[in-house]
């Protein structure tokens, strides 16, 4: 493994292991908070993936600069795609903690092995 | 040249504010390690913007500048909220 | 130099996340996962997405703190501790999907390399047509708002549908009577600093709002950024006032109407272009020019965002806020 | 020559800045309590904004650049102290005791 090949797949092993512990704390936490915490981890590290495939080596970013000659620029295409995705990504965050408002109001517990014993 | 220096001292800055927030002890160790972290963003992000010569950038740290005041307040009203109801106690 | 801080940073990133998981405590959750945040905005300003880092700039820092302690406020704050499934299972499934996504990157492209699939197949043609189509230069708002319009007219109605829900969910009254009402405003009426510097504030962050909205065509911004401005701003209000103060300035009603204004705006601009004679979302139809005519829709549209997204995110706040805690017989 | 001689002084108040956040950054881990680990990151809110930004002003001539960095500069400089002011509030309502100079060694015997 050389250098180059470590720095040029960084990225994308930080990707993988964001989206390991992200999901480990939706598998294995029982606390549905916390679950939502984690799935906005894994959420944050797909974000990651997608704009580090979008990056160009020595480009700049995609807002077209007068007078530069020969530019470079990255891919702006998996930037719209996950600046749209981030604010959905709130949205649908509090969807979800408003369903585990409504379930503490409920059963008085967010703890997933007390759910399902009270049911 | 003299920016990529104030930049490694910033980030050295923010892993030590990581290192807090990570140890704690008392939860406002973390509220404090938070802010502070927010305030060097900005710094960070107005030096990165000189260094790579786009300086139209700078409206992300004006964004962060402008923002990261409401987080503290947030915790600010929590903590008056749970000392009201009695629950005063955030800490383990 | 780029590598550097790009290694420091990710390493960082992954030892928040581990920390994240690791506290039992759910506001220090809060806190490491708004410093998450932060850590995500600069990588993402380091790799060349300045719109993307304002967007997570915009929403991380003030939105997502703020409606996960509303929801800590109205749930508890501690985690007892108790596992969904055997920590062994969970952590030998996470190791084998870790070892296999890492080995599945060996064969993909350096990070950065030009001739990467990804960058073969549309970007150029964006990164080429935006000047002469268009006429303004940032590529990510002509493809959010015009080449991809379609995609992004989704995603609002994605945003307007979970306000919805989070209205549905949250808004059912939770009895009758007095103590059911919105309580006399508390706020941080005592706090004299905060309330000077925050109202000093908010006009400037409304003004940056509409900078945002409105030079999104030549800079980092557009929509979606400033309608999560505006929304924290009008927040900063409601946490610096207390919950009927910022409902009388901003009622509900308001809100659901810049939600359903903003998301038929958008809707509407297409369906003016279809009765013109174009496809739908075809702006050149609009006007003589055809440069001109989509320079105009796309503000049209970008403004239906705007009000769409600002709406959507307060109104998800608001009902957080005005929900009062359940107290359970223990 | 006055060019040469602003870029000096910009970098020079970019080192002090840089110096300042750094000292800032170390208090806040070596501090021994709460309270003195704010006063160390506010430190990095004022000294540091202040010589910071003023140094990449110099650098930046009189663009529109400079009046970001200084509307940047105003508002970091309005809000910082009052961030530390809602955290000190909200510890010290919630029970947080700033160590005496008097009775410090007992309160750390006693304490638990």
């Amino acid at each position: 493994m050389t250098l180059d090949a470590f720095l040029g797949h960084f990225n994308y092993w930080v990707f993988a292991i964001l989206l390991m512990i992200g999901f480990y704390a939706v598998i294995a936490k029982g606390n549905l908070i916390k679950k939502l915490v984690g799935l906005s981890i894994f959420q944050s590290a797909v974000f990651l993936m997608y704009i580090s495939m979008s990056k160009v080596e020595g480009g700049t970013a995609p807002i077209l600069q007068a007078g530069v000659i020969d530019p470079i620029y990255s891919n702006p295409l998996p930037q719209v795609l996950i600046l749209t995705a981030i604010v959905v990504g709130v949205a649908t965050l509090s969807l979800g903690l408003a369903i585990v408002v409504r379930i503490n109001e409920r059963y008085g517990s967010i703890e997933e092995r007390e759910l399902l014993d009270a049911d | 040249m003299i920016y990529a220096v104030v930049s490694i001292a910033i980030l050295m800055t923010m892993v030590l504010a990581v290192a807090r927030a990570v140890k704690g002890p008392s939860i406002y160790d973390r509220v404090l390690a938070a802010n502070m972290f927010g305030t060097k963003t900005a710094l960070l992000l107005a030096v990165i913007s000189f260094l790579f010569d786009r300086m139209d950038f700078l409206d992300l740290a004006l964004a962060y500048a402008l923002i990261n005041l409401v987080g503290v307040l947030a915790v600010l009203e929590f903590v008056e909220g749970r000392i009201e109801s009695g629950k005063g106690k955030l800490d383990d | 130099m780029t590598i550097v801080f790009a290694l420091f940073l990710l390493t960082l990133l992954v030892v928040t996340a581990l920390a994240i998981v690791r506290t039992k405590n759910l506001f220090v959750a809060t806190m490491l996962l708004s410093i998450f945040s932060l850590l995500m905005a600069v990588n993402f300003f380091i790799l060349d997405a300045a719109d993307v880092a304002l967007t997570e700039a915009a929403v991380g820092a003030g939105v997502t703190t703020v409606i996960f302690l509303s929801a800590l406020r109205l749930t508890s704050q501690f985690e007892r501790g108790t596992l969904a499934s055997s920590r062994w299972i969970a952590v030998i499934v996470v190791v084998i999907t870790t070892v296999l996504l890492i080995s599945g990157t060996i064969n993909t492209p350096n990070l950065g390399d030009p001739n990467a699939p990804v960058h073969q197949h549309v970007a150029p043609f964006y990164l080429e047509n935006t000047e002469a189509l268009m006429g303004f230069p940032n590529v990510v708002t002509a493809v959010l708002s015009s080449f991809r319009g379609y995609d992004t007219l989704g995603e609002v109605f994605v945003v307007f549908i979970a306000a919805v829900g989070v209205m549905f969910i949250l808004d059912a009254r939770q009895g009758t009577g007095p103590e059911y009402e919105l309580p006399v405003d508390k706020g941080l009426k005592h706090h004299l600093i905060p309330r000077a510097v925050g109202g000093l504030l908010i006009p400037f962050m409304l003004l940056f709002g509409l900078y945002v909205q409105f030079h999104g065509e030549y800079g980092p911004g557009g929509g979606f950024q400033a309608g999560a401005i505006v929304a924290t701003a009008f927040i900063l209000y409601a946490i610096l006032e207390g919950e009927r103060t910022a409902l009388k300035a901003f009622s509900r009603n308001a809100q659901m109407a810049l939600i359903i204004g903003g998301s038929t705006l958008y809707g509407a601009v297409g369906v003016v272009c279809m009765l013109k004679g174009g496809t739908f979302l075809d702006y050149s139809v609009l006007m003589e020019d055809p440069v001109i005519a989509r320079q105009v829709g796309i503000i049209i549209i970008e403004l239906g965002v705007g009000m769409a997204v600002c709406g959507a995110l307060l109104s998800i706040f608001h009902s957080f806020a005005a929900r009062k805690p359940v107290e359970h017989a223990k | 020559m006055i060019d040469v001689a602003i870029e000096w002084l910009g970098n020079t108040l970019l080192i002090v800045g840089a110096a300042s956040v750094l000292i800032g950054g170390i208090g806040v881990i070596r501090m021994p309590d709460l309270y003195s680990r704010m006063h160390a990151s506010s430190l990095t809110d004022t000294m540091a904004t202040l010589a910071l930004f003023s140094g990449l002003m110099l650098h930046s001539g009189f663009t529109l650049a400079t009046i970001k960095l200084m509307a940047i500069m105003a508002f970091l400089l309005l809000t910082g102290p009052t961030a530390t002011y809602a955290l000190a509030n909200a510890a010290f309502r919630s029970g947080i005791q700033p160590p005496s100079s008097t009775n410090t060694n007992n309160e750390e015997k006693s304490a638990p």
